[in-house]
């Protein structure tokens, strides 16, 4: 029961990660948004895998390879934000697409 | 086996070496793993050609405790062709991200950045294993996102954050359906994947990695993120971005649609694939159309390009798989996956020397540029003939193999796209052409080393080479190919 | 009874996540992320996970909100404008209670739950933490890959340095009151940290603890003794700080490859030396977990803000 | 035994949820992150009582915490001065337009 109680936990996470990335603008805040969506996951891969007779170690070792990825790509992330609004001062996307 | 563990190895050892070491080696230490990478990626072919798919488990444990690696022939053949582009970038990074005409930042960072690309490249193409494969993507994406950055422009900024936002969302919802997988079955192995038992939640696992993956490929409508970051990164980026990249996902699309799940392949689903294809070759091209700098025409070509390989999926997959044009219409995809390759290396290689001689790749001031580099023009228009499907090149063998496969299922609509696509590349591209081989030079032109021209100018000759000798490679891909069914075209 | 203590756990951090998600300002945001990392920790510890929960806490709560909380600090000086204040979004809620809602059907058509036999595998690979069996043995390939995908995101990093600072000390110019709270902080946890953290690299092999948990403890130490102005920040020139960069994954890499060259498989430890050859990579990946993290969060070389 | 455990674990979590409540009212930025500490704070004694209920291993996971607290607190007061890069202490009390003042005059507007 308790374990269904946190995969509905993270399955929620997914999707509130989801609603910010796609409804949030700021840039850092969809960097948020990211982690949630990841973490939400594994939450759920976590529960999965405490459902038999001992832990599964296998999910384990996956999120805490999951946990380092994510840190890695929001650490490049967040450089690009800070490094975008040094050189322009945005702090969000600019609409369009497409380079002059 | 050995040349499997160099071929994964070499590159990330490459890296290492290169960041470990003083800035004035990473040349000539890039260079060599490099070579000594490309020569094993041969060997490998090799032995996969005479003894069929080579498994290495690392480790030494079986799947599903361990992570199972294997060269088929569809990897081997990639492989060999992400050498052969990478050997070519390496040669022009060489003259062009030279600490003098770079910057000491981008000539420090693009080496070991090119060769973790491949690294990460090599890896995805052989790993059996879903998680794997996520952790070659993330290293992929990171890889591929700071090369756009290195230009170090706020367009260049831009461009690649948006690219991170796909490809973060994109990693994000291939790992759902990584997650939902080895909560079913408790496997992430392929080959047991094919063999499971079937559960409930598979079909939402494999639309979520395909959705995942379709961003990462750039499919239409999640292209928009690829023409800006293609076009802002410097040219031999650009040309590893382009030509390989998409690539990387697109196999994973078909391991998983081909080998691990091909049971749950639905006809609707195979013909949205295609459809979504079939719209990116048209909408690409027509974006190509009205662009006016060469790297953005050449960049918009790609879309439109990765919009032929799904035509693969109703041709080939679910209930085709076991007709006899399907061999036919999975070897034309892969066809394009490795001409386009090497004909849109050469395209960015012939942006970057552009650049380097009169200073910007807006059409306008590229005119008469042929007379001043007359091998640079020629490889512009031997690539162009590739992405046309003109014969005798790679891409016409493609096209070809594709369109008798689309008569013979009775899918001519695709027939009717692949004919249309072919016109719309003659559009785009004349407008280049025409600009370079135009009589009034506009511009002054800074000399460019005949070696540095000859890099494209091979890798052209090479995209035309695999139509001239499509038999070999024809063959190798045939090796470890997913239920060969009957030969029959 | 252990019930409501999770359905509380659980309500508390999804609270913490729609505050960080749908709390107006960016810094809200931030600081709820920070306490949604530390929650989520206890929620792994209450799943069993304890090595789980440790990373979650070293790199969730600690890193990356640190991350966040200065690029923050910095977006504000920096920015010429505020980002646009947005209403709810119709489209984006249906997506993710969609998404959310199909994650939850998944959950209840699982079926019985199946996962490898580690039992007999793990005796031969003389670690007592199954975990670190499957990070360091099993799964070699991924955790290999994965402390080179750190180095690729450094590497994307410095990447966006101007080219002005490229010979510039790494981050900003960090400095503290002499015999300050601070200065004094910055002395004061480099020995418990450094204790700690190689504690919980050596326990890793057979209790909780591991590399990338202790590697994550000791970038901790160096950041805050960076910041503190106690340790000098390295430049990118310096051939230290990219040996120490590369240690971890080299000396992973090449122990794979004599394994080749000795006539075994890729990445193969042979039981006899499992275990010693073991704790030297996760040594040497120790090593390089912590400074690659450290100088990730310090950032590219930069000399000193624009002002706006 | 247990039982009373988790009543204390219960009780834990009600006073974090209180914590919780001052970081989404702030209303000053350093409201909000004090508010935070607390929650660190509350997690590892959260931790320290799981430890004693499930799987005394937790204890390191609560020491690993309160080492991590303490960053975020750094990265914040670095955060506050002009050049994110200094340190508060630094400039004497508030006499005007100094840096101090100014810094906290940011901080009292909120975000």
């Amino acid at each position: 029961m308790s374990l269904t109680v946190f995969a509905m936990t993270g399955a929620s996470l997914v999707g509130l990660g989801i609603y910010g990335l796609l409804a949030l603008p700021q840039l850092l805040r969809r960097i948020i948004s990211f982690n949630l969506i990841g973490s939400g996951l594994f939450l759920f891969l976590g529960a999965a895998g405490a459902r038999g007779e001992a832990v599964d170690a296998v999910p384990q070792a996956l999120i805490i390879t999951g946990i380092v990825v994510a840190l890695a790509a929001s650490a490049l992330a967040v450089g690009l934000v800070v490094a975008l609004a040094r050189r322009s001062g945005l702090v969000v996307l600019p609409d369009e697409a497409n380079p002059r | 086996m050995t040349a499997l563990v160099i071929v994964l190895a070499l590159p990330l050892a490459g890296a290492l070496a290169v960041i470990a070491l003083p800035v004035r080696a990473a040349v000539p230490v890039a260079l060599s793993a490099t070579a000594l990478t490309a020569l094993s990626a041969l060997v490998l072919a090799a032995s996969v050609w005479q003894g069929g798919p080579v498994t290495l488990m690392v480790g030494g444990w079986q799947p599903p405790l361990g992570i199972a690696l294997q060269a088929d022939g569809l990897a081997a053949a990639l492989i060999v062709m992400s050498a052969l582009v990478v050997g070519a970038v390496a040669m022009a990074a060489w003259f062009e991200m030279a600490a003098a005409r770079a910057g000491p930042r981008a000539a420090f960072g693009f080496w070991p950045l090119m060769l973790l690309l491949w690294g990460a490249l090599n890896a995805v193409y052989v790993s059996r294993d879903l998680f794997n494969l996520y952790v070659g993507l993330e290293l992929l994406s990171l890889a591929a996102v700071a090369l756009v950055a290195i230009s170090g422009t706020a367009q260049a900024l831009v461009a690649a954050l948006r690219y991170m936002i796909f490809a973060l969302a994109g990693s994000l919802l291939y790992l759902a359906g990584v997650v939902l997988v080895y909560a079913g079955h408790g496997t992430l192995d392929i080959g047991l994947l094919s063999a499971r038992s079937p559960a409930p939640g598979d079909a939402l696992a494999l639309g979520l990695m395909t959705a995942g993956l379709l961003a990462k490929t750039a499919l239409f409508p999640f292209h928009v993120w690829l023409p800006p970051a293609h076009a802002s990164a410097p040219a031999p980026a650009s040309a590893l971005l382009s030509a390989l990249v998409p690539k990387a996902s697109f196999l994973i699309l078909i391991r998983l649609w081909f080998e691990a799940m091909p049971e749950l392949a639905s006809t609707a689903a195979l013909l949205m694939l295609a459809g979504l294809g079939a719209i990116a070759v048209i909408w690409g091209g027509v974006l190509a159309l009205v662009q006016s700098r060469l790297k953005l025409i050449v960049a918009y070509s790609t879309v439109a390009q990765l919009g032929y390989m799904f035509l693969v999926f109703p041709l080939a997959g679910g209930d085709g798989s076991a007709q006899p044009w399907a061999a036919g219409a999975w070897t034309g995809a892969m066809f394009q996956a490795l001409s386009h390759g090497l004909a849109k290396a050469a395209m960015f290689l012939v942006a970057g020397i552009c650049i380097a001689a009169v200073g910007s790749d807006r059409l306008g001031d590229l005119r008469g540029l042929a007379r001043a580099l007359p091998m640079t023009g020629f490889a512009f228009a031997l690539a162009a003939i590739t992405l046309m499907g003109l014969p005798p090149s790679g891409g016409f063998t493609a096209k070809y193999l594709l369109m008798t496969s689309a008569f013979a299922a009775g899918q001519w609509p695709w027939a009717l796209v692949l004919a249309g696509g072919g016109l719309l590349a003659a559009a785009y591209l004349y407008r280049p052409l025409a600009a370079l081989f135009t009589r009034d030079a506009r511009l002054p032109v800074h000399p460019v080393a005949r070696a540095w021209q000859g890099v494209p100018l091979a890798l052209a000759a090479l995209a035309v080479l695999l139509g001239l000798l499509s038999a070999a490679p024809f063959d190798l891909l045939q090796i470890g190919r997913p239920e060969p069914a009957v030969e029959g075209l | 009874m252990s019930l409501a203590l999770d359905l509380a756990l659980c309500g508390l951090i999804l609270c913490v996540a729609l505050g960080a998600v749908v709390g107006r300002g960016v810094f809200r945001s931030v600081i709820f992320f920070i306490t949604y990392g530390l929650l989520l920790a206890i929620g792994w510890a209450r799943l069993g996970a304890k090595d789980v929960a440790l990373a979650e806490a070293a790199i969730g709560a600690g890193l990356t909100g640190v991350l966040l909380l200065t690029a923050h600090g910095r977006l504000r000086r920096m920015s010429v404008e505020r980002a646009p204040r947005v209403g709810p979004n119709p489209m984006a809620a249906t997506t993710g209670i969609a998404v959310a809602l199909a994650l939850g059907w998944a959950w209840f058509a699982l079926p019985a739950p199946t996962a490898p036999d580690l039992a007999a595998a793990l005796p031969l690979t003389g670690m007592g933490n199954p975990v670190t069996g499957v990070l360091l043995h099993f799964r070699a390939w991924d955790t290999l890959l994965e402390s080179i995908v750190l180095l690729a995101a450094l590497l994307g990093v410095w990447m966006l340095a101007r080219d002005v600072d490229w010979h510039a000390p790494l981050g900003l110019r960090y400095h503290a009151r002499p015999g300050g709270v601070l200065a004094s902080f910055g002395r004061l946890l480099p020995p418990i940290g450094l204790s700690f953290g190689s504690y919980l690299v050596w326990a890793g092999a057979d209790g909780t603890g591991g590399a990338f948990q202790g590697g994550t403890v000791l970038a901790a130490v160096v950041l805050v003794a960076m910041m503190a102005g106690v340790l000098p920040p390295p430049r990118v020139a310096q051939g230290g700080l990219r040996a120490a960069l590369v240690v971890g994954p080299g000396v992973f890499l090449l122990s794979g490859l004599l394994a080749v060259a000795l006539g075994m498989g890729f990445l193969t430890l042979p039981p006899a030396v499992a275990k010693p050859a073991t704790l030297i990579i996760e040594v040497a990946l120790t090593v390089s977990i912590a400074v690659t993290l450290a100088v990730l969060v310090i950032g590219p070389p930069d000399d000193k803000e624009p002002v706006r | 035994m247990t039982l009373w455990l988790h009543i204390l674990v219960l009780g834990l979590l009600a006073s974090l949820a209180g914590a919780l409540w001052r970081v989404w009212h702030g209303p000053a930025q350093s409201d909000r992150m004090m508010a935070a500490q607390l929650v660190g704070t509350g997690g590892v004694a959260v931790l320290s009582v799981l430890a004693a209920l499930q799987d005394w291993d937790l204890l390191v996971v609560a020491l690993a915490l309160a080492v991590l607290a303490a960053l975020a607190a750094v990265g914040f007061v670095k955060a506050q001065t002009p050049d994110s890069a200094g340190d508060p202490e630094e400039t004497p009390p508030p006499t005007g337009g100094d840096r101090r003042s100014r810094a906290v005059r940011a901080t009292a507007h909120g975000d």
